[in-house]
């Protein structure tokens, strides 16, 4: 039973790590938690089903095609939301996002309605339900390895991205200093809409993967999860990439664990105590580094 | 007789040393002069002294209430109430509130009304508003404010601001004053009064350390000055013995400006 | 600045009170309160179309007294506190005589004290809780509330008699929502099943709206099972159902009233099948107007109606009925309502016949359906 | 003769709205409607001291809210305690999980505060709900009684045959509380604005490490900001316990937190008196988009949406609100009128 504890934590773990690189992103060049991360995520799952109910493409082009539309949603929302914000008072630019998240999750309810809605079986292959692995009383079903691998080579491409690319290292300068990095010759408003797609095509995968998980999307499902992945982000350090992926994949251990031997009511509180808990007592997470203020 | 002693101060922002074994005193009364080019380490200084950094190595004394203590690592608060008092090298007033409430804010740590004090308007209470008000009028006027009372402290000119700074800083009745470039930006008028200013500021018997590039004003007025250059102490001295020194003529002007 | 504040609040109050006067009076009003929008909004749908075939029927027929029926759409959401406000507009409103709501009941609860202070005569089409049975008499001991569905306790006593007569399980775990539905439920059923001897191997709580439910049937799965009995509703459910089937739990699942909606089956697919459930309406042992409702449902909405509209249709019906009787007052309707208090006056609906005790309760009978080859249908056996 | 005419509208205008329920044309829902916009001003008045004068933005209110609610409702409930004891006591533990939760957490930047509270309210919210042994969880807290005048061991004093007992029933009793309330917190709320508390608080605002240079301890101030935010949230909280006589922790929810903040916003971060306007605005428009939208074919989900582009909106074009003007409260003060006397005659 711990074992497929375990690995149902690690499941969830990963998918959280996917979003949290979304915040962590953001938070690194432009010190915003960007709260509609969360609806981002919930709107790649009905962008899916729609391609795929309304288009009838095969799920591996809709992936794509919805890592390509939430990218677009994310810029959209920097320009038009938080760019025109960047001088203002951080409270201002907060306020903003949680003002679009609460509204991109209320568009989706108008245009999706509210009820639940499953994720389209017949898209998928068959395969993909039936167990993989086993040990023990454990089962592993491809689906969990089909999540396990994804996560981890979308993972190795950003870590790639990130430290490898031109505009990766522009991204690293830009946290470090926007204005030092503005007088070096970099772009920052285009460093910065490249963060919002990458992580938001993060997102994207980490929504169709958890619509197609628990076979279920609907319009409040970004609300929990995109907290859920900002305390991991804030575990692991917030700015921190691979402290991300390391705080998504505790955080979903913990909750896997704690849900099981702890209490099953209290298992959202977990995230929440586990990110107070980090706040209070190291705020700098377990990768990141603490900053000081300029006087 | 000192009423600041800085000993072997070091300050250590990840590889980079922006202080490094600076020792210099100051005697109690008089007006110091801390020079040196851009990224010497002289904000730094100030920071370290005024609290909001906490040095990484040396000791730092002052002398408050007649006893001498050491004084790393307290807040800015707590130094404040010791009786240091700083200005910021860009302005740093609270822009949307009024001239008055400015200077009124400076009157913080020498007061004490709490909420019951304020929710109740007790008798206390009123006799410490009155007060406060009074107080900041007389360094408003000190200042030469006290046409702006009700003015926004945001819509000022930037040298008011800078007055107001000042203002705002004597309020809290400092027995040491850190000045941080306060004559930047200023015309030649606005700096005839800040000399001025500064000279009423120590004839009350107020230390002053000015950080300052203006090279004139900064020999006009201080009898003793200290230089530093990429964190390390290069000078100290009257400044006549600074203006000959080689070593802070190569700091200003480049190696070989001395030779030639 | 405060002046303007005012003269912002009293224009408000001054708009507030035009909306809110009294329309035309060649229609006979009645409210619905249900949530149309929020988390439960597709229940309240539910409840709207089976009160929209009725009253559309009604007014095809030329009204009441050739009065049409204008229907008050309320929305509150399932929230106590939208709840308590609705039903203030609602009693305000002289217009109004009566209401078929609401759908939750906390908000029933919470908004039960407004009708009963003004005496607004309400029918509920849903609420299961055992509490409200205390809660629909007004000062001068007259029962104001009434609901043609039964209570939590009755349902869970029904499913652990059938779980044990019929299907002969032993070893149940029960997962339960934590709310006062899943939690009466479960109570009644656990009561009843240890009376009964069966075995109840585990207890396990889920939030509602949580969409993993792993680390709790993973301990269910733990202690081997033959049943598992899931309290709630069935959106949850069916995930829950679909979860338990990738664990490779593949037990006999049942359920009560709140997993009557084909959204269950479509939602969980395959893993659905096998799973039992009581409702108060059973579309196979429908007949008469029954049967018609069922067409016209299908015909209108494009979906198959639950037990939640066919109550709903139900509760209008008697609403009306006694409107008819009676005339638009609202004294007089909660008369004609409370008289229909035996076997022999029982309001002949689509779902059987209803008559009330004296808090408002009714006695029905539940029936049991499953879920074979993706398609609700009777269970082969019945249990009176 | 302008300003007198400005006077006596005022005062016409707030006198009707006083007398509005005594009047037989008096509509409940309309006070209903008006009892609660007096809720929502105690609250976003409570609300504003965090992130209108402090500078902090704090998604965590309603959890106060829920706290003082059920403190509220739980003593009623189980000890029979009289509202007037239960008000300070509310407050009191609002302050102390204000203190327990701020002192801390205000040691952080803003945004961790804000993501901190918001983590506070949630667990709340599941303690409320799980914790079924004392709050009864989602089952709601029925039968909390109304609010009650008892006098009667002051009329066994003078005269026995009276008795001095009054039960709150129906809505016009709780429309004068509630205008107590909302006096009440409003001269609280304008006396700490002006005051060395007040000022303390719009200097962190303003800038925080000038603030702290002039002696402001900051950690200090924000936990007591904070904390006496949390008391006026666990006020009105009791109050609503008294009032709804039900509680129910989804009464709780995050949503009421960005409502909260949406009126503070709305009139304006730091002046408390926008914060009336505020919430009169937004839940008459809640109750106006209610009527309206069915109306013109829009699902009643389209308000939501408003809210949250009102936000946006606002932070956009107008981000310090349609009442932009803070510290406004010592202008009145004796002091300072006399002091502009002076130097008006002075100069």
């Amino acid at each position: 039973m711990f074992e497929q504890q375990l690995i149902n934590g690690l499941t969830l773990g990963m998918i959280y790590a996917l979003i949290a690189v979304g915040y962590t992103m953001v938070y690194g060049v432009i010190q915003l938690i960007n709260f509609a991360h969360g609806e981002i995520f919930m709107l790649s799952a009905f962008l899916a089903v729609t391609f795929i109910t309304v288009f009838g493409l095969p799920i591996y082009v809709v992936i794509f095609m919805t890592m390509g539309c939430c990218a677009l949603i994310g810029v959209m929302l920097d320009i038009f939301a938080y760019r025109p914000l960047r001088q203002s008072p951080r409270l201002a630019a907060l306020i903003t996002a949680i003002g679009m998240s609460i509204f991109l999750q209320n568009l989706a309810m108008i245009i999706w309605g509210s009820r639940p809605r499953p994720f389209v079986q017949e898209a998928l292959p068959a395969f993909l339900r039936t167990p993989a692995l086993s040990f023990g009383e454990a089962t592993v079903s491809w689906l969990q390895l089909t999540i396990f691998g994804t996560a981890s080579l979308l993972m190795i491409i950003l870590f790639l991205i990130i430290n490898k690319t031109r505009v990766g290292t522009a991204m690293r300068a830009l946290s470090q200093n926007r204005t030092g990095a503005a007088l070096m010759g970099i772009n920052v408003n285009r460093v910065i809409s490249f963060t919002f797609a990458l992580g938001s095509s993060m997102g994207a995968v980490a929504g169709i993967m958890v619509a197609i998980y628990y076979n279920t999307l609907y319009p409040t499902m970004g609300y929990v999860a995109g907290v859920k992945a900002f305390a991991a982000a804030v575990l692991g350090g917030i700015g921190s990439v691979p402290g991300a992926m390391i705080g998504g994949i505790i955080l979903g251990i913990a909750e896997a664990l704690g849900a099981g031997y702890i209490s099953s009511l209290y298992r959202d509180g977990i995230a929440y105590a586990v990110m107070i808990a980090v706040i209070i007592f190291r705020p700098s997470g377990i990768l990141g580094k603490s900053t000081v203020e300029k006087v | 007789m000192n009423i600041l002693e800085i000993d072997s101060l070091t300050m250590r922002f990840g590889g980079l040393l922006a202080l490094a074994d600076v020792s210099f005193n100051t005697v109690k009364g008089e007006i110091l002069g801390l020079i040196g080019p851009n990224g010497a380490g002289k904000s730094t200084m100030f920071n370290c002294i005024s609290g909001v950094l906490k040095p990484t190595g040396g000791d730092m004394f002052f002398e408050t209430s007649g006893r001498k203590m050491r004084i790393n690592g307290y807040k800015p608060e707590k130094m404040t109430y010791f009786g240091v008092a700083r200005t910021f090298q860009n302005v740093r007033l609270f822009t949307a509130l009024t001239v008055l409430d400015n200077v009124r804010i400076g009157r913080h740590c020498r007061t004490k009304a709490n909420f019951f004090g304020a929710v109740f308007r007790t008798r206390s209470q009123k006799e410490e508003e009155q007060k406060i008000v009074d107080d900041s009028m007389n360094w408003l006027k000190f200042v030469g404010l006290e046409k702006y009372v009700f003015y926004t402290a945001g819509g000022l000119s930037y040298g008011f601001q800078r007055k107001l700074e000042i203002a705002r800083s004597l309020a809290t009745e400092p027995s040491l004053l850190l000045l941080d470039e306060p004559a930047a930006g200023m015309n030649p008028k606005e700096t005839r009064d800040l000399v001025d200013l500064i000279h009423r500021i120590s004839d009350l018997g107020i230390t002053v350390i000015l950080i300052e590039h203006d090279m004139k004003l900064v020999m006009s007025i201080c009898k003793r000055l200290v230089v530093l250059d990429h964190g390390v102490k290069i000078a100290q001295g009257g400044p006549r013995e600074i203006r000959q020194n080689p070593k802070v003529v190569e700091a200003y002007l480049g190696r070989g400006a001395a030779d030639a | 600045m405060i002046g303007k504040f005012w003269l912002k609040v009293v224009l408000t109050c001054s708009l507030l009170l035009i909306l809110s006067s009294p329309a035309l009076a060649d229609t006979i009003r009645i409210a619905v309160a249900s949530p149309f929008t929020g988390a439960l909004a597709a229940y309240g749908d539910n409840v709207k179309a089976g009160v929209t075939l009725k009253v559309d029927k009604i007014n095809a027929q030329g009204g009441i007294d050739g009065k049409q029926i204008r229907v008050e759409w309320m929305d509150e959401q399932c929230e106590p506190r939208e709840a308590a406000t609705v039903s203030s507009r609602i009693a305000q409103n002289r217009n109004i005589v009566g209401v078929v709501g609401h759908l939750c009941s906390s908000a029933h609860l919470a908004a039960l004290p407004s009708y009963l202070r003004h005496g607004v005569p309400v029918v509920a089409p849903t609420t299961t809780a055992v509490s409200i049975s205390e809660q629909t008499k007004d000062r001068n001991g007259k029962t104001w509330a009434f609901r043609v569905v039964y209570r939590d306790d009755y349902q869970g006593e029904f499913l652990a008699q059938y779980v044990s007569e019929i299907l002969g399980l032993k070893n149940i775990a029960v997962f339960y929502e934590n709310n006062d539905y899943g939690i009466g439920l479960k109570d009644a059923f656990v009561n009843k099943a240890q009376e009964l001897g069966l075995n109840i191997v585990g207890q396990e709580a889920y939030v509602g709206g949580a969409s993993d439910f792993t680390p709790q049937l993973t301990r269910l799965r733990g202690r081997n099972p033959d049943g598992l009995f899931i309290s709630g509703y069935y959106p949850e459910g069916a995930l829950i159902a679909g979860q338990a089937q990738n664990l490779g739990m593949n037990v006999t699942k049942f359920g009560a009233d709140g997993f009557d909606n084909v959204d269950y089956i479509t939602l969980a697919g395959s893993a659905a099948e096998n799973t039992y459930l009581t409702v108060p309406f059973l579309a196979d042992v429908a007949e008469g107007d029954a049967i018609e409702f069922l067409e016209n449902f299908r015909e209108r909405f494009g979906r198959e109606a639950d037990w939640m509209s066919v109550n709903a249709y139900d509760a209008a019906g008697i609403l009306l009925q006694a409107i008819a009787e009676a005339g638009p007052d609202r004294a007089k309707i909660r008369e004609s309502i409370a008289s229909i208090n035996s076997p022999e006056n029982a309001y002949q609906g689509i779902a059987g016949s209803t008559y009330f005790n004296d808090v408002g309760d009714t006695l029905k009978p539940a029936f049991v359906k499953m879920v074979k080859d993706g398609q609700f249908v009777a269970a082969p056996v019945q249990m009176d | 003769m302008n300003i007198s005419l400005k006077t006596a509208l005022k005062y016409l205008l707030l006198g009707a709205v006083l007398l509005y329920p005594l009047f037989a044309f008096s509509s409940e829902y309309v006070l209903h409607v008006m009892v609660l916009i007096m809720v929502y001003m105690v609250l976003a008045m409570g609300l504003n001291i965090v992130p209108g004068f402090c500078g902090l933005l704090d998604l965590g209110y309603v959890g106060f809210y829920g706290i003082g609610a059920y403190t509220a409702g739980l003593l009623t409930i189980h000890f029979g305690l009289s509202f007037w004891v239960i008000i300070p006591l509310a407050a009191l533990n609002g302050a102390i999980w204000g203190v327990l939760l701020g002192a801390p957490t205000l040691r952080l930047t803003g945004d961790y505060f804000a993501i901190v509270t918001f983590g506070f309210s949630e667990l709340v919210v599941l303690f409320l709900t799980n914790e079924i042994w004392l709050t009864r969880g989602p089952l709601g807290l029925p039968g909390i009684d109304p609010v009650i005048i008892d006098l009667t061991w002051l009329s066994t004093l003078i005269h026995p045959e009276w008795i001095w007992y009054w039960e709150f029933i129906g809505l016009r009793p709780y429309f004068y509380l509630g205008l107590i309330m909302v006096a009440l917190v409003y001269v609280i709320m304008s006396r700490m604005e002006d005051s060395r508390l007040g000022r303390a608080w719009f200097a962190i605002r303003e800038d925080s490490i000038a603030a702290s240079s002039c002696g402001v301890n900051l950690l200090t101030y924000k936990v007591i900001g904070f904390a006496i935010s949390a008391a006026i949230g666990a006020v009105g909280g009791a109050f609503l316990a008294r009032w709804t006589m039900f509680l129910s922790p989804d009464m709780f929810k995050f949503w009421e937190s960005f409502l909260i903040l949406c009126m503070v916003v709305l009139g304006g971060l730091g002046n408390f008196k926008g914060s009336l306007a505020g919430a009169a605005v937004l839940i008459a428009l809640g109750e106006i988009l209610r009527i309206v939208l069915p109306q013109l074919g829009l699902p009643t989900e389209t308000r939501f949406l408003a809210y949250g582009l009102i936000m946006v909106l606002m932070m956009r074009f107008k981000p310090m609100g349609f009442f932009p003007a803070i510290a406004t409260q010592s202008q009145k003060n004796p002091i300072l009128i006399k002091l502009k006397k002076e130097l008006g005659s002075s100069s």
